[in-house]
């Protein structure tokens, strides 16, 4: 049948027997113990949503025991002490474990397929992301039963979060179990923007993609520049407890509000992080409904870029109440404002794809429109706030409790909802109950309604958010005993959602229920644990709906890469804008490594909240040696040119600019560089505070020590430098001594350069606990000795890899990466000298 | 108790809690029958604030444990161990203890005579 | 279709894209900054002023990406991605206006 | 155990959309029951954007129902430049605008006013009357001042991060370690206002509370305030007066005139004619000072004041009959 209609594809039929199979075995799953040791995406994603919502639905709990306690003025069902550990746990365990690695774990599950790749580039990466959350999360869960759980608000403002008012390791737990699960996110965000750019079946150029796909490259972006921040935080706050460095103790020159910029710097990206993956479901779920391609395509790439970025202006609209200058706040109010356009054009985008089209009421429709009506009143609810006397208000109450659910139920849990019932059909052998999921949506909307629209009551008749009970006569008995009715109401909603579950859900992604949407994008191509057969190439946006045949082609194998090329787990690398083949990349298959270095990450850092230090540094030793044996075997080479259809033959595994790892290396730079940018923010907002810089009595580091390190990273360059020249200049298998010693004279030289610039500040007797001055230079030094312990190790690796002979000519990619890294360490040592050095005799 | 058990527990409360619904108004039928309301009794019972230092069923937040338990202080033979549980005594008892029992800690309440014997009336609906 | 290695072009493409973009943060960071600074010391008589000149500054370099995106012409791809460059810089001067309207309403150091 | 304010539920409700009624209410701790000017503006913003938001809710649900009845519209692009970028656009600058403006005569300075320094901690407020910045007087928890004149609030925090909230005079400002915030409010009616601790503080967060009293006849207050506590009446009062300083209150309190100097708990010195104790948390009477004393960790778990459980009925009611006397 295709053979007439489609007579130009690039692979003949019949295909040679055995090809399939071929195929089959190459991506066999691992069956029993050795299911932990996947790194497949469309499988770990599987892991990845089922966990998050496990999480949604402990959080939840939590919230049930809070309305209980809060249904009556007075009562004494939860005392003080659990119903603040509830109501930490309840906004962390809400944010961080469920909300962000929910949307997370969609993309991974869904990118794949709906990009057409056999899977994103880097599925280690996304295994240990997974088990590092997985692990983390749940250690951090028990820490409720053991009450240690976190008590200090889920944005731990210190100085109630630190050492003086909670001498205790709850805040501990939370900075040493969030900023690891931080460092999780940031993982997966890597995969993510090197998977989209660079994995797009041949021929979906950028203005091809599915909106998904765009919204989760900004996404993904957005992590790199916001999770760093908090990760900052979260390590200052962190040496402030353990080691007494003063960076918000105001009596020694710290400032609480640091915190505060740091946090929220992070904290109102956040939630357009979670916001913008839910929106991008809608983008794909409404056209299918509405059986039109999306209107407004155009305009909402804008709108998501915009969104993207305009969140990051907004964050002091968190500390309106602070006592900042007037004209600071009304630029936040000006930013807040001008965020509210983007979203509009999103809404009225779905509203005209409606229009254009017929949507039938189903159960994902039902959830699309919830989603319209709830987000509406909490967009219109936060522009209210974006305004600055309002805010003053309503700041801290009620009143931000009903937006801030408003947004995040409105914003993500409904259009999740809806993406879960719309697509279960592709990982289930049967699709979930519309009948049920009806009665479901219906029950979290009035739910949702009945609990939080009454909040908005309380909160502008006085009530205070995080009151663990309240005194009766103040009129807020009723609108309060409402949002506990409420409450139960969404319990209903989502027991009834499990019961559907429990009934329906039977994953298979080989046998799964198909396109029973009849939607027009990739990811309901027919598949297996290969994704699809072969590798289609794309010519519109809604390619099932404009070439009929495409299933049936992709399935017959016709398109490329019908089989294996090479023998391994591969896919095909594209070009980031125009999508067109560049390489095929060779991928991991299973291994134990990704599940231990995350298991001893997890359990080095838990250790470390419980101060058993020794035991720590062993789990990390553990972990790091996980990482070495990966990394070991990431690099395999590049291998001779393979033929993937259509007579097109295509390098394997390139090296240089062109490589899926540089790309990767660059994103963990911008994260580096943006953790980097926020200790810089630190210095200067320190400056600002604190009239003397440095503090009267505070010795100045000797310039000469400075200009030996400055020299040394200068050094250190033209080693990495000179190290590639000797690489690609004698291309033979085995690269001589000179590359050995420039290697190690590199990485030698950048720690020269750290300890030169570390013993610099000791001997001008600077000591990081006497003030924030000196606290906040010794953690930009510790910093830079971070990164270059990293170097260490990775140029470790590359000097045993060139013992072993697994480096040398164009089989380089490992060098090129490490380089690369090197080269961003002494630009960013080079920046802190001279600012730690320079600025405090140009301030003065 | 640790978390755990005082999680269950506040899970099983707080089913009964919505179980039962609110027990705001259902105050237990009187026994003894005394002059004054009981209703602007409970009420007074809250604005002094008698919950500082008695458990008091029907009033919320009543769960001090300085002075004895309140409940069922309708069945009680005697007020404080020493005067007779009648509705008068008991009026001139929350009012001013001490001219009474005068090693009572027990301080005078800021109650008028038409305000104890609402006072009074209130806790003798108590069984 | 052939295989190509991909051109500096390409590189480029995404920070063409976002371009308007980081012109408002530019601008926002250097105007928050600058306030900043300007109230604990004292300048509060420059602030207005320099916020309206970040501003013409920022909106002009934003005129010549928007210029720029919609003269891109080449594959669909790339006409596409001129195009949004030239929306997103295009709605980076809202923002821009409306974070300049202050400087005309708000006493600048006023708590 | 709640202070004896009543409340009223009274204003009629707006309906917001078909979902459901937003009341505004009176009450004494209640925004949009305005007894001063900042909440005066503040309520006026607040009322205009609920019936803006209430239009654009309408439009936004009328475009959804249009478009769902609509049958292969093709007003896509036109509809999404006017209601995703022209209406927002226009109804935002005229809002930003309006917002601006009304928020710069919030901030307007007065030149002279009383000023008052409140301190916020765990979980308290210590209330200075200043006198060209030096205290004139030191107080807790209840506030008064002067109808329909501008007060200044100096706001400072001796441990944790506290916000300062009396929602029918004005909005909140924080109390933040190592900074001094300053806020000006004024009551145009007298009456008592009730403010709450907004800035989660710890433990007691919750049972941290004041009272703000404006009264015509301020001056007369100020000058009782200033003078030393009232002497003892009664033996009862005598004993009471004995047994603080036995039992070492004055580590903590003060009262002046006594030996008593303690500053790490509220000034005593008037306790008796304040409406609440403990913050707020309770009706101030012989008996909630007696419970008190004897049980403040079961009533606020965590306060620093220690449950004094081995006193004596007869002195227990002696101190609270002392404490009572000191109005």
């Amino acid at each position: 049948m295709s053979d007439t209609t489609a007579p130009d594809l690039p692979n003949p039929l019949p295909r040679p027997p055995g090809e399939l199979e071929e195929l089959e075995r190459v991506w066999r799953r691992p069956r029993g113990i050795r299911r932990l040791t996947e790194v497949n995406n469309s499988q770990i994603g599987l892991y990845y949503i089922g966990t998050a919502v496990m999480f949604f639905l402990f959080a939840g709990v939590l919230a049930l025991l809070m309305r209980a306690q809060l249904a009556l003025p007075e009562n004494a069902l939860v005392d003080h002490d659990l119903y603040n550990q509830l109501f930490t746990m309840h906004g962390t365990v809400m944010m961080f474990l469920f909300a962000v690695p929910a949307v997370e774990a969609m993309g991974v599950l869904l990118l794949p397929s709906m990009v057409a790749a056999r899977d994103l580039p880097f599925p280690r990466l996304s295994a240990y992301a997974f088990w590092a959350y997985f692990i983390g999360g749940t250690i951090f869960l028990v820490s409720l039963f053991l009450d240690v759980a976190p008590r200090a608000g889920w944005f731990m403002y210190p100085p109630l979060s630190s050492a003086e008012y909670t001498p205790d390791v709850s805040s501990d737990f939370w900075l040493l179990g969030i900023g690891f699960i931080e460092i999780s996110a940031i993982a997966g965000a890597i995969e993510i923007i090197v998977g989209v750019l660079r994995t797009r079946a041949p021929g979906m150029s950028l203005d091809k993609m599915p909106v998904f796909a765009w919204v989760m490259l900004v996404f993904a972006g957005m992590i790199v520049f916001a999770f760093p921040a908090m990760i900052a935080g979260t390590a200052l706050l962190e040496l402030e407890r353990a080691f007494d460095w003063p960076f918000f103790i105001a009596e020694r020159g710290g400032d609480p509000l640091l915190w505060q910029h740091l946090f929220w710097f992070f904290g109102h990206p956040e939630v357009y992080i979670i916001f913008l993956p839910a929106a991008g479901f809608l983008s794909m779920i409404v056209p299918t409904l509405a059986r039109r391609p999306l209107i407004g395509y155009r305009a909402i790439v804008l709108a998501v870029i915009g969104t993207g970025f305009l969140s990051f202006g907004l964050w002091v609209h968190h500390m309106f109440t602070t006592g900042l200058p007037a004209i600071s706040m009304s630029f936040f109010s000006a930013a807040s404002m001008a965020v509210a356009i983007p979203s509009g054009i999103q809404i009225f985008a779905w509203i005209a794809t409606i229009a254009a089209g017929r949507m039938q009421l189903t159960t994902p429709a039902l959830f699309v429109l919830g989603f319209l009506f709830i987000f509406t009143i909490g967009g219109l609810s936060g522009v209210m706030v974006a305004m600055v006397p309002f805010d003053w208000q309503a700041h801290d109450t009620y009143f931000i409790v009903a937006h801030l659910h408003y947004v995040l139920i409105g914003g993500m849990v409904f259009p999740l909802f809806a993406a879960i019932y719309y697509w279960v059909p592709m990982i289930s052998r049967r699709r979930l109950s519309e009948r049920i999921g009806k009665v479901v949506a219906v029950l979290l909307f009035l739910g949702v309604n009945l609990a939080f629209f009454p909040m908005h009551v309380s909160g502008l008749m006085g009530m205070p958010r995080r009151v663990y009970t309240y005194p009766d006569g103040l009129g807020w008995e009723v609108t309060n005993l409402l949002s506990t009715i409420g409450a139960f109401v969404i319990a209903a909603g989502v027991a009834l959602f499990l019961f559907d579950l429990a009934r329906n859900l039977r994953l298979s992604t080989t046998r799964n229920a198909g396109n029973v949407w009849d939607a027009g994008t990739l990811e309901w191509l027919p598949t297996g644990t290969y994704q699809t057969r072969s590798i289609p190439i794309v010519t519109s946006r809604d390619p099932l709906w404009d070439q009929p045949n495409l299933a049936a082609d992709v399935e017959a194998g016709r398109y490329y890469l019908p089989g294996t090329a090479t023998g391994r787990r591969e896919t095909i690398v594209t070009s980031s804008v125009d999508a067109r083949p560049q390489y095929v990349l060779t991928l991991p298959g299973p291994g134990w490594t990704p599940f231990f270095s995350a298991a001893f990450t997890a359990a080095a850092f838990m250790l470390l909240t419980v101060k058993a230090v020794i035991p720590a540094i062993l789990c990390g030793a553990i972990a790091i040696g996980g990482i070495i044996a990966w990394m070991w075997r990431a690099d395999i080479g590049p291998r001779a040119p393979v033929d993937i259809g259509g007579g097109l033959r295509l390098p394997v595994n390139i090296t240089g600019r062109n490589a899926h790892a540089t790309a990767g290396t660059v994103v963990l730079i911008l994260c580096a560089g943006t953790l980097f940018g926020c200790l810089l923010f630190a210095y200067f907002f320190l400056w600002t505070v604190n009239a003397d810089w440095p503090p009267a009595g505070a010795g100045a580091p000797s310039p000469s020590w400075a200009a030996i390190a400055a020299v040394l990273l200068l050094a250190a360059s033209l080693a990495w430098r000179a190290g590639r020249g000797v690489l690609t200049s004698h291309d033979q298998p085995r690269p001589r001594l000179m590359f050995r010693l420039l290697v190690l004279g590199a990485a030698a030289a950048a720690t020269a350069a750290v300890v030169a610039d570390g013993v610099s500040l000791w001997q001008a007797g600077l000591r990081p606990a006497d003030s924030a001055y000196g606290a906040i230079l010794y953690a930009i030094t510790a910093y830079q000795a971070f990164l270059t312990g990293a170097l260490i190790i990775m140029a470790g690796i590359v000097f045993a890899r060139s013992l072993a002979g697994r480096i040398g000519g164009p089989w380089r990619l490992s060098f090129e990466v490490t380089a690369l890294f090197g080269h961003y360490v002494v630009v960013q040592g080079l920046v802190a000298l001279a600012v730690t050095r320079l600025f405090p005799g140009v301030a003065s | 108790m640790t978390v755990a058990r005082r999680l269950v527990s506040t899970g099983v409360a707080a089913s009964l809690l919505l179980a039962a619904g609110c027990d705001r108004d259902a105050a237990p039928q009187t026994r003894i029958v005394a002059d004054g309301d009981p209703g602007h009794g409970r009420q007074l019972i809250a604005e002094v604030a008698c919950g500082v230092c008695h458990i008091i069923p029907g009033v919320r937040g009543a769960a001090g444990t300085v002075g004895p338990s309140l409940a069922g202080f309708a069945e009680r033979n005697l007020i404080a161990g020493v005067l007779p549980n009648t509705p008068s005594e008991l009026a001139r008892w929350v009012r001013d203890a001490p001219s009474l029992v005068p090693e009572t800690a027990m301080p005078p309440m800021p109650l008028s005579e038409d305000e104890a014997v609402n006072v009074a009336a209130y806790l003798l609906t108590l069984r | 279709m052939t295989a190509v290695p991909a051109s500096r072009r390409a590189a480029a493409a995404l920070p063409f894209l976002f371009a308007g973009l980081i012109v408002w943060a530019v601008r926002f960071l250097a105007v928050y900054g600058f306030t900043a600074i300007a109230c604990v010391n004292g300048w509060s008589g420059a602030v207005p002023v320099v916020i309206v000149a970040a501003s013409v500054v920022a909106i002009a370099v934003n005129g010549v990406v928007i210029a720029a995106g919609l003269r891109r012409n080449g594959s669909e791809a790339g006409r596409f991605l001129g195009l949004i460059a030239a929306a997103v810089a295009a709605l980076s001067i809202i923002a821009i206006v409306f974070e300049t309207l202050p400087a005309f309403l708000v006493d600048a150091c006023a708590a | 155990m709640s202070p004896p304010i009543s409340s009223r539920c009274a204003r009629a409700a707006a309906v917001v959309g078909a979902a459901a009624a937003l009341a505004a209410c009176d009450g004494p701790q209640a925004a949009l029951d305005p007894a001063g000017p900042d909440a005066e503006a503040i309520s006026t913003i607040a009322w205009v954007m609920f019936g803006g938001a209430a239009i654009v809710f309408i439009v936004v649900l009328v475009a959804v129902a249009w478009a769902l009845r609509a049958r292969r519209a093709r007003e896509g692009r036109g509809l999404i430049i006017a209601g995703g970028v022209v209406f927002p656009l226009v109804v935002l600058t005229a809002l930003l605008v309006f917002g601006l403006t009304v928020s710069s005569r919030i901030n307007a300075e007065p030149d002279d006013a009383l000023t008052i320094r409140v301190t916020g901690k765990q979980w308290w407020w210590q209330v200075d009357y200043l006198d060209a910045g030096e205290p004139v007087l030191t107080t807790a928890n209840d506030i008064v001042v002067p109808v329909g004149a501008p007060v200044r609030f100096v706001l400072t925090t001796d441990d944790v991060i506290h916000s300062f909230w009396v929602p029918s005079l004005g909005g909140k400002l924080d109390m933040i370690p190592g900074r001094i915030n300053e806020t000006v409010l004024q009551a145009d009616v007298a009456g008592a206002y009730r403010g709450q601790c907004a800035e989660f503080c710890g433990d007691q967060h919750a049972l941290m509370a004041f009272t703000v009293a404006a009264t015509d006849d301020f001056a007369a207050w100020l000058a009782a305030q200033q003078r030393p506590a009232a002497e003892p009446v009664t033996d009862l009062e005598a004993r009471g007066a004995a047994l603080f300083l036995e039992n070492g209150c004055g580590a903590c309190h003060t009262i002046r005139g006594t030996d008593a100097d303690g500053t790490i708990g509220p000034d005593l010195t008037h306790v008796g004619g304040r409406p609440t104790i403990a913050a707020g948390t309770l009706p101030n009477n012989q008996g909630t000072l007696a419970g008190w004393i004897a049980d403040a960790q079961a009533i606020k778990p965590g306060a620093r004041m220690p449950s004094f459980d081995r006193l004596a009925g007869p002195e227990l009611r002696a101190l609270a009959a002392y404490l009572a006397s000191l109005e």
